[in-house]
């Protein structure tokens, strides 16, 4: 028996459904009414989001293949989470400032990013290196939970200049063990920042399931920090887009920040490095797949009669294209300068680079004169 | 710099004043600096170095914040990219760490990882060193975990003219930069000539010629340096002592002209000798001048222990007889 | 205005005067009753309590007059914070572990550490230097919030030893921003350790009011991370006794972590250096002198009749006694010999704090060769 | 260390499964080891270095940490005080930062603070270095952060019998010992006698004896200096290569006593050189072997850049050309 079970109740896993859990879309493709959250959407306005799914996950299948072919070095599949990203991500408006941690392709695509920019850092040509500021979208960040501090510090920006803009920070739920989360949450509720905490629980930390982070859910813990928290149905976009806009009107309203759990699931591996059979069930997949974020929304869209055929078929043949693209433009994308490794890690000059940088030209001219390959 | 006078445009001032008026000379003139730490508003700092600013400026400007050092550092982070110019103030420096991480793994690498869109032009001040008698992590020399990290610049003022410079230039960079501030030094004062054309932020001075020993330092310990080459020169041996100012970068080519001159280095720092900026110094300096130097470099720094309960502090810092046996050591290689 | 009342509200001050906070014992020294929390003491366990109380404001008085004084590089009172101290330090066991600051001079006392241990370091003759294990303190900690980690550690130490100690770790109200401190709640609540997280709400770190730190009561924070919180009055003895006790029992059961915010205030200076008129009114002050957590005490003893003049006097000498004998203690503290700084940087040896060691002898030696001394 | 033979004692391992059985031991010779960090029940870590553990000893002893580095460091601390030995990982070298504040003001200080009270015997596990393809923050070689630390033991095994028997020194050593794993060599296999006697934990070794210069590492340069040795050879150059081992305390005087005889020293390491462990070896040795050395220390080194883009960190990451190329300036200054 684990230490953590003295009380002789291993308190149990997490299943979701609970009264809290905000849901505008059943997994049957129903919809369905929740008093605080409504959302009212043209037809054309639930075929975009429907384009948005499956194109999303259309570009994180061609990502995990070129992985597979060894065109990229690794990859964090989104596969599962589409609806909690398009539907947070659609939420947002130009003005608004996205801090994403390494797995939000689908708020990038939301954002206008190229998706052909956030495969640099998974091919090896970069560590990132598009400009944050072109789309509002901030580079992806690696150290787990890094970012939230960022997102406060930016929506500290906002306040004092006035702006309309709010942000959205996101992370997972490993991160939200980290100290630098809840020190966001504490500047962002002492200084009432237009900030939004958007956590994807996808039930995983690599391997370590949601109880080893937290013993209550997430959205609980904003509540003791001094600003609401709810969770939402992760794999309903209409749940996801409606509390998401709810919490940025609250943010510019200067109401402070929020805290949005979206309940989803990892489909997918950790990354392509990760074997999780070693760790998870197939039942839990299973259970899991039921829920899928696209075929809710196919399903109403059916039921309603939204979308002629001539749209699926298009956006089939968008699919295709945005697979074709991604796959020509990732093999080839060039290998970097050697030599630009020096190139940024100063704004300004600073003699030492320079003198490791002509050290580094001459021995690799050097090998050029000698007529032979440095390595 | 040319001695500044006493002039209109010159007064004494302690290099906490200096630093003082520096910031609000960056305030005024750009209103995108901001200045955020613990108990800098009201209170003015523990040092007072920011004192009477919040009242001036407001609390939008000067922010008391939290006490949590890595949501300082990383909503800083935040307020750059949101185009701000913040300065942080460490309490002191053994409360560095916890920012440890946003500092080495987000401020540091931004600008390459984002290929140079993303500049953070933060500056993050911290009172370094010891020999005020103060209890455990208020005395202690971090450069060395700074310095080593690409992407930080690594500064250090040991007087009220630099610290009144060098404080606004670091905050015109639009790199960060570790400001360290040699708090033994608050008090010391200089006339600051608030017209003078500054030296550049990030090159070496030679603060006293001298042709026998070439004797380097920086923050704290340049006071010292200076003490010891007075003494020295009573006995008729001229010591050259070179203030580095900078950190990182470091000016070699400064050290470099000058041992090749007297043949002699000795690296004074109150940090721990192994793996301190002497270390790096030395093994510099000994590839550029293997032929010139007619002694090894020599090193007298902090010991390989934590820094030491305060009554015994005098033992463990560099002191005016340590840096002279050092030199004695040199000259009689 | 500034920017953190965007919303129009600055949030206003923490009065402390909710319904939650636990009291026992009102300022004006009435016994109320609380329903989930009770204590029944002997007249002995009053006037135990009250000599606590005396004695170690005694203590903390003539520390600050030894620093005054120049015996002393700084001192952290605790002034104003006695009754949070001793009512939640005379809960303890002696099997269990507490993790204080750097002011629970209090708590040390019921422990037993001698008082003159405590000095040490701030008279600058060592960084600490008792041995924890004698009575189960362990050395301050100046680093905020980092002791409250150690505490879940040594509480999940205690779970694998099936041990029935339990760990009280304090930590103040600037605290709660740290990292540090949120995620040893973390641990705590996911491991289900057996540690009681005693907050001293004194109202100021530093120069910073709590507003700076929570925008709401920190008693709320615990919910958020799945274990209780309570808010008690830290000015009373009878209440931080009897809601340590409850937490304490609780641990001991094995029902995981608990935090107690105990509302007091900070009657003192920060530490010696500070200068507390820069950002405080005498009026805060006044108002929290009528909540003397001594004086309510004694008026509780005198209006029942507990306690002999005897007594009063005796404590009177006693009190005299030790301010005489810590007095002495440290005037007569010997300077540490500088070559001890060398000796405890590692349990085992170390060739380069060896050499080091031997260089530092051979140079301090050869000014006394030479006659004369090296500073 | 006797070579080992294939016999009873004896078989193959990659260095991840060397560590594995030295892990596995430690936890079945005393009971107060503890396994502590992120992914290492069920997965057995991300490199498998712990696979089975968990299985076998139980998740009391096993643990799945919370994914926060600084309440893994400070849990074990507190763990440690309750009288346990434990052994913490760390998944990448970029993530201890988080952790640094735990480990720089707590772990290395408490045994002085305490006057030797208290002792953590704590081993902080971290794969380091670079060369597997990896992203940002999973190839970085932070050691000099930590060496310069004093109340910190660190040391890195470059090979799986080293790694084996390292291991188990480390959990057994009554102070905190930063373990640095060379992630590039863990697939690297090799005869592991587990019934051989260990070299000290605090020596290092010479890999490879030599006349002509002498070479020194530690972690994964060990074998790109051995390779480099190889080709020396074949055209006539005998490079002494000494694996370091331990980087806190560094066994000077081995590397003296080889410089002695070769006159000239190569320091190789990932890590940017800049404040790195050459700096130090340049320094110290160079003040030891003076009037032995026929040329400067020469290092070679990563670069004072953050860790570059997989793609192109083979034009960062020494390699056996570099090594040549420092020794041939060596043997011809
Ligand atoms: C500070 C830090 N520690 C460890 C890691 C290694 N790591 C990468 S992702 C991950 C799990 C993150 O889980 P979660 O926050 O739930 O996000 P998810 O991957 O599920 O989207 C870990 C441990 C890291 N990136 N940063
Ligand atoms: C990490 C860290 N940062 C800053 C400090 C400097 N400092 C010492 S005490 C203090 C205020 C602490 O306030 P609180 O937690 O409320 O405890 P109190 O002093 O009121 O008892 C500060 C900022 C420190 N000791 N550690
Ligand atoms: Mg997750
Ligand atoms: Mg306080």
């Amino acid at each position: 028996m684990a230490v953590d079970s003295t009380d002789g109740t291993l308190f149990p896993p997490d299943s979701g459904a609970g009264p809290e859990l905000i849901q505008l879309l059943t997994p049957e493709g129903e919809r369905v009414e929740h008093p605080d959250y409504s959302i009212d959407l043209s037809d054309d306005e639930y075929l975009g989001l429907y384009r948005d799914l499956v194109l999303v996950r259309r570009f994180d299948a061609e990502a995990t293949a070129l992985q597979r072919q060894g065109e990229l070095g690794l990859w964090a599949s989104l596969l599962g989470q589409e609806a909690a990203q398009i539907g947070s991500g659609r939420a947002l408006s130009p003005n608004d400032y996205v801090f994403p941690t390494y797995r939000e392709h689908g708020v990038a695509w939301c954002r206008g990013v190229d998706p052909l920019n956030l495969l640099g850092m998974f091919r090896g040509v970069n560590h990132g290196g598009w400009d944050p500021r072109e789309n509002n979208f901030q580079l992806y960040t690696i150290v787990i939970g890094a970012q939230t501090l960022h997102g406060v510090g930016y929506a500290m920006g906002v306040q004092r200049d006035g702006s309309d803009g709010a942000v959205v920070t996101y992370f997972g739920d490993g991160a939200s063990s980290q100290g630098d989360v809840n020190e966001a949450f504490t500047f962002a509720a002492v200084f009432n920042a237009p900030v939004v905490f958007f956590c994807q629980n996808n039930q995983w930390a690599i391997s370590e399931p949601t109880e080893r982070q937290m013993k209550v859910p997430l959205y609980r813990r904003a509540a003791g920090f001094g600003f609401p928290g709810v969770r939402v149905d992760g794999n309903d976009v209409l749940a996801c887009l409606a509390v998401t806009r709810a919490a940025l009107a609250r943010a510019r309203r200067g109401e402070g920040p929020m805290l949005i759990e979206a309940f989803t699931y990892r489909m997918g591996a950790h990354t392509t490095s990760d074997d999780p059979t070693r760790y998870r069930s197939n039942a839990e997949l299973e259970e899991w797949r039921l829920k899928d974020p696209i075929e809710r929304l196919k399903s109403y869209l059916h039921k309603q009669g939204i979308g002629t055929p001539e749209f699926f078929a298009a956006l089939e043949a968008e699919s295709e294209e945005l697979g074709k693209r991604v796959r020509n433009g990732v093999r080839t994308m060039p290998d970097p300068d050697p030599v630009s490794m020096f190139a940024h890690v100063y704004a300004d000059s600073h003699t030492l680079v320079d003198r490791e940088r002509a050290e580094f030209e001459a021995y690799h001219a050097s090998f050029v004169d000698a007529g032979e390959d440095g390595h | 710099m040319a001695p500044a006078e006493s002039t209109g445009t010159s007064r004494q001032m302690s290099m906490v004043q200096a630093l003082n008026t520096g910031l609000r000379k960056s305030l005024e003139s750009d209103p995108k600096v901001l200045i955020m730490g613990e108990d800098i508003g009201k209170l003015g700092g523990v040092f007072r170095v920011t004192d009477g600013l919040q009242k001036d400026f407001g609390e939008d400007r000067v922010v008391d914040t939290p006490l949590a050092e890595s949501g300082i550092v990383g909503t800083a982070i935040g307020l750059a990219l949101a185009g701000y110019r913040p300065v942080v103030e460490i309490q002191f420096d053994g409360f560095v760490f916890p920012a440890y991480d946003q500092i080495v793994t987000q401020l540091a690498k931004m600008h390459a990882r984002s290929l140079g869109y993303v500049k953070l032009p933060i500056v993050i001040r911290i009172p370094f060193g010891g020999g005020i008698g103060a209890v455990e992590h208020h005395s202690e020399s971090p450069e060395a975990y700074f310095a080593h990290t690409a992407g930080l610049r690594v500064v250090s003022c040991s007087n009220p003219v630099d610290a009144y410079w060098m404080i606004q230039q670091a905050i015109a960079s639009d790199d960060p930069v570790i400001f360290l501030e040699p708090k033994r030094r608050y008090w010391t004062k200089a006339e600051v000539d608030t017209a003078a054309t500054p030296d550049p932020l990030y090159g070496s001075r030679v603060v006293r010629p001298g042709g026998a020993c070439t004797v380097v330092a920086y923050g704290p310990m340049v006071a010292t340096c200076l003490e010891a080459a007075a003494a020295a020169a009573e006995e008729g041996r001229e010591l050259e002592v070179i203030d580095l100012r900078s950190l990182s970068p470091l000016d070699f080519d400064a050290v470099e002209k000058s041992v090749k001159r007297t043949g002699h280095l000795v690296v004074v720092h109150e940090a721990p000798s192994f793996l301190g900026i002497g270390a790096e110094v030395a093994a510099t300096i000994t590839e550029r001048c293997f032929y010139h130097l007619e002694a090894p470099v020599l090193r007298v720094g902090g010991y390989h222990t934590p820094y030491p309960p305060s009554r015994v502090e005098e033992d463990y810092l560099p002191d005016l007889d340590r840096v002279l046996d050092a030199v004695d050591r040199s000259l009689a290689w």
